[in-house]
């Protein structure tokens, strides 16, 4: 057990991952020697050289049309985009190629790949540097969408990512990559995809987050507990395939749903929640299922704090849906 | 660059050496591929299939490269370029059942007719989005570099798909990175409706290598020779740790874009003929009959073979049924998740089947 | 009036908008001499010359970033992407750009600029000549996103997208294209953004439906007509922004709602509006909001008509929605 | 290419012919951006805005490219060119409220710091992502074209961008178009921590141009009078119909990437100090210094004028308030729609207001 920050979980993980398969390889802008914008690959090319931690051409079409290239050789690189905002230049190559290619040859190839990329606001990033578009990859069938909150899943989940067989886009929450530590083992566990975990039980209304936000959904809960309030708070970790068990039964129990995401809110992955759990749980809805989100414009900066989905606005809506 | 003369002899300088046996195997499967593309664009105006993407004019631009590849190298297509899968001995009625997305298809259904894949032929799979294939042949052959394997890979491309983005990318990851990887461009003159010369600016596709720094050469496309000469070079600067190659392979489409498209609208009668006199097979034939190896019963018979063959791919593909409604939902991931159980369920199931019937 | 098309309608508003504005001009491929891959603007080169219907090189970062930069100039370019498929490698251009250019510069620059495409499933063209991705530019703000699924409605919602000073992108049903034939005003009338339109009115379903699959929602409230179910039926025409009194007005008024989209299910269309619903009518809802969708798998080419929400699919659902 | 000798005096072939006036204007907005730059660094360190990317090393290329466009072309910038605006005349007060995001900020704080733009100068918008700009000025200077006016367009972008997919389209468009566009690539010699010889492999950047077959030229971007005389020349071929011009300025990036970088992890010092003594200000001011129109006391007079405006403007723009919370909700769309509307309703009102308070 080693305390760690989310930088230093992630890099155990990809550190552990480099030295028990040989066909692991990392690349990317900046990743070798700088070790990444925000040092998350730090240290990893001068254990492992540079043939396997490869400091790329400033290129997205070229990282992840290469990497799909070397997946399908049956090496699993794990690429780095340098901020979630900049995976558009590669969006084809995720959606058209990676994402089909097991489709489109019945399994004969496949695209064992993981693309890591910060995502999330809370850094002063504004409109580049802080977007979330999990969605885009949510609504593409053939990936696999992971984001954990805190380091010990996050070196686990991303374990798991590397040794998958599919393509899985893999979001880091920057505004949390050192501001939370917690005790995370030095082995190579794997917390497996697909499996949301409750992070705090309650009765009366369940609330639904990932990544940065789980901690103002939790907060918000805990503040809501002082009025009386008992929520109960699922980090969803794998965004898809979703845990639906986990979320239904949750709903089914207190009949009342909160969902917290920083992406804008149209089109977002809240609204599928809302759709997916209507479709399931209706009759034991006692109020309408409710999305506190970043709003439809692009991210800014100086009201950063006003667009995300903080404690502030979580709060009174949990106690608004608690009370309809 | 031209290897073989007017009269069927050969440049000695340029001449790659192919012994008889090889040489008429090549002639055999660039005709072999021109029946079997013949055979599919009639029964798609039939109706029988829905689409097919031909070779007309390429074939030697096509096969020659893929017989100057060595069987461990890997071939990563674009979509034209079934005569090079056929080279390496992909069952002729496997591609014809792709063809009529039946059940033998071995992707189901799933894709357009030539959308074909082969790991056993190390043939990646075709996709439609151009230029997409260009990176994943420059990341195989990192991974084959890495992995310190003899093998190459060589990649199929039109002019058009200079233009994206994806051979941008590809090109400057080659330089960068140098690996085992041949850029084989077969600038066939059109992309659908546009001249190669409103393609580009530069007056060849071969110059433009230089901007990454990778060695180019430029070919006539219709001389299986030339072709053949070129690919073994870069394969073997490859193969020699000397990084990527690449080559234009100077062609032109006969036959339309597609079953889809109609050229008359977009170029002359005349232009087109004077590629027909420029045909890669009758080129070939030159030769051969020059060496004194082939002979008119030879080559009637040959295309008898052919013919017969793959009217007989056509026969059987019809016959056979549609994949399962099952395969639909299959290999989505390595397993399938409970979303699509469930929609599968719910596609299969229910009041649909009934309804279904009177639907079509 | 002329009997038109959908081709030959949004031939007609080109047309129209070439002669009336000279800041508009159409770029893309093949969309020249060849007149497009579907003859869209057949004829037009040959009337208004290569300056003003420009066939450019491969590539969808070229002809939507210079576009932009068009329009940034004061033009009102009309780009086609010869398939919606094709739209990924322009993408960043689209979500990075245009979208965001207005916000970023406090309306100092516009772009205002059309992007056609034709969508959707139904004429045979397997994976990458048939997809429906709106939900992708519904969820970036910045964004307008239209789709027609008649002669009439394309014309005018065409010639009122090349006026609108925001980005628009305008889906064009290709399984209709050739399909339905309509008499069409010769003048350039307009049709309105943002206004949805109820094209079968009912009492006792809302169904909402765009593009093509309007014609099967539509056949499906006539059959479950037979069967006394009496479906109101709605062409959202506009997807974003939407027409949201119109609907939420309906399904007070009906109580059920189910909604058409040919997509992939998971993060589309269907379930923000599902969300947006549920929202604002949940104590109207009498049954759980439901989608009839895509699957989500890639478009596949054989059973693409079980791959489709075509009738026999919508039927029942509509049914099972009326008598929950 | 180079223009000013090292004692200061020019190569008289290549002399531009700017007067001594023109020559002191250039040396003091150069001096003046230096100046600025600075300051902002200093107070990004003591934390008082949130980040900077400057010019340090580069403002030969960007105010010496700059004064040679003419009023009515148009500036597409890249993030490190605000040299170029404030040459231009936009106003300094108006940047450093921008850096600091404040009320008076023209975009609201809705921007990073450095994504300045402006229409009265011609200035389009600098965004983050790399490369995008240059499809715009492409599509700029064909409107130009179409619109049969004598303006053409100039782009900055660096090294880094020309690995961009957007680099590809834009030079073969410009390629295929011909319209009046100045690529000005700042070689700066990294893109973050990534040295130029591992971008690409080519030796020059310069050598690209010819894969689209746009003209280039190669300048030392640290020579204010040779990057002046590059562009203008680009600038006349522009304005004569000749077309697109590629100029890369050669130069180097003394300071890190931005604040919040580090370059002592990738780079060493002496490299750093090798260009120190190249400084693009020196030179200049070498050669004003060699023809006799500037001193010691001059110099001295034009750094305590223009530091003092910088310092008047960092302390009104730190006595501003933030911008209004409802300007987060507009210019999405010409006219705000319904969710919009609401959204800002929903975050004004309620119960959060109190809420926002405890929180900061
Ligand atoms: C990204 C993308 N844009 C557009 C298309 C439509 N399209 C299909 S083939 C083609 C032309 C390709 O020309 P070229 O690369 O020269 O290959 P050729 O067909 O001549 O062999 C186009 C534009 C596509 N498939 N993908
Ligand atoms: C598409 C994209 N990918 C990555 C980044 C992150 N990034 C910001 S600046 C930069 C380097 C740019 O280098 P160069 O083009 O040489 O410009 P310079 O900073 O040297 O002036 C990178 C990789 C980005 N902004 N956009
Ligand atoms: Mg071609
Ligand atoms: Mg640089």
């Amino acid at each position: 057990m080693t305390e760690m920050n989310l930088v230093q979980a992630i890099n155990s993980a990809l550190r552990g991952a480099l030295r028990e398969d040989e066909n692991v390889l990392l690349m990317g802008e900046d990743i070798g020697t700088l070790g990444g914008v925000f040092r998350v690959t730090q240290g990893l090319r001068e254990e492992f050289g540079p043939d396997r931690v490869l400091d790329t051409p400033l290129s997205e079409t070229g990282i992840l049309g290469t990497a799909i290239g070397m997946a399908l050789h049956g090496l699993r690189p794990v690429s780095e985009i340098q901020f979630a905002d900049f995976i558009y230049p590669g969006f084809d190559q995720l959606v058209s190629e990676a994402a089909k290619y097991r489709y489109r040859t019945a399994g004969e190839f496949h695209v064992p790949m993981v693309v890591r990329t910060p995502y999330g606001g809370g850094i002063r990033g504004g409109q580049y540097h802080s977007q979330s578009p999990e969605a885009l990859f949510i609504h593409t069938p053939g990936l696999k969408v992971v984001c954990p909150s805190n380091p010990y899943d996050a070196k686990g989940l991303l374990l798991e990512a590397i040794e998958d067989d599919d393509p899985v886009i893999f979001f880091e929450p920057k505004r949390v990559y050192r501001a939370v530590k917690m005790d995370v083992p030095d082995t190579t566990y794997r917390v497996p995809l697909g499996e949301g975990k409750v992070v705090r039980a309650g009765e009366q209304v369940t609330c639904l987050a990932w990544g940065a936000m789980l901690y103002e959904a939790f907060s918000a809960a805990e503040e809501v507990a002082k009025e009386g309030v008992d929520v109960e708070v699922i980090d969803l970790r794998t965004l898809w395939p979703l845990d639906i068990e986990t979320i239904t039964s949750s709903v089914k129990k207190t009949g009342r749903l909160v969902i917290v995401h920083e992406a804008p809110r149209t089109c977002g992955f809240g609204g599928e929640l809302v759709a997916l759990i209507t479709e399931r749980a209706f009759l034991h809805l006692e109020a309408p299922p409710v999305r506190v989100t970043g709003w439809d414009t692009p991210f800014p900066l100086t009201h950063e704090r006003e667009y995300l989905p903080l404690v502030h606005r979580i709060a009174p809506v949990l106690l608004e849906t608690a009370r309809y | 660059m031209q290897v073989i003369r007017d009269d069927g002899s050969l440049d000695s300088k340029l001449d790659p050496g192919l012994s008889v046996d090889e040489v008429i195997a090549l002639y055999k499967a660039m005709v072999r591929t021109r029946i079997v593309d013949d055979r599919l664009e009639r029964i798609q105006r039939q109706g029988r299939i829905a689409f097919h993407v031909g070779s007309l004019g390429e074939e030697a631009a096509i096969v020659g490269a893929a017989a100057a590849l060595r069987d461990r190298d890997w071939i990563v297509p674009c979509y034209r370029e079934v005569g090079a899968l056929l080279w390496r001995g992909y069952p002729l009625q496997r591609y014809v059942d792709h063809m009529y997305g039946n059940a033998d298809d071995p992707v189901h259904g799933r894709q357009m007719p030539d959308h074909t894949f082969s790991r056993p032929h190390r043939y990646l799979a075709v996709s439609a989005p151009i230029g997409t294939q260009i990176p994943h042949a420059v990341g195989l052959a990192m991974a084959a570099k890495k992995r310190d394997l003899d093998e190459c890979v060589g990649v199929f491309f039109g002019d058009g798909a200079t233009s994206s983005n994806d051979f941008h990318a590809a090109m400057n990851f080659a330089g960068v990175f140098q690996p085992p990887v041949l850029f084989l461009c077969r600038n066939n003159g059109y992309a659908i409706s546009l001249p190669v010369e409103r393609q580009t600016a530069t007056r060849t596709i071969a110059e433009k290598a230089a901007a990454y720094r990778v060695p180019a050469a430029r070919v006539d496309g219709n001389d299986a020779l030339a072709v053949f000469g070129a690919v073994r070079e870069g394969v073997q600067r490859a193969a020699n740790g000397g990084g990527p190659t690449f080559i234009e392979l100077l062609t032109y489409r006969v036959g339309g874009h597609s079953t889809s498209d109609d050229p008359r609208i977009y170029r002359s009668e005349e232009e087109v003929d004077a590629w027909r006199d420029a045909d890669p097979i009758l080129r070939l034939r030159k030769h051969i009959e020059h060496r004194d190896v082939w002979n008119d019963d030879l080559d009637s018979d040959w295309r008898t073979v052919c013919d017969l063959e793959v009217k007989a791919c056509v026969r059987r593909a019809e016959q056979k049924p549609a994949p399962e409604l099952g395969e639909m939902f299959t290999d989505v991931y390595a397993e399938q998740p409970w979303h699509l159980r469930e929609q599968q369920a719910r596609s299969l199931g229910g009041p649909r089947a009934a309804a279904e019937e009177d639907e079509s």
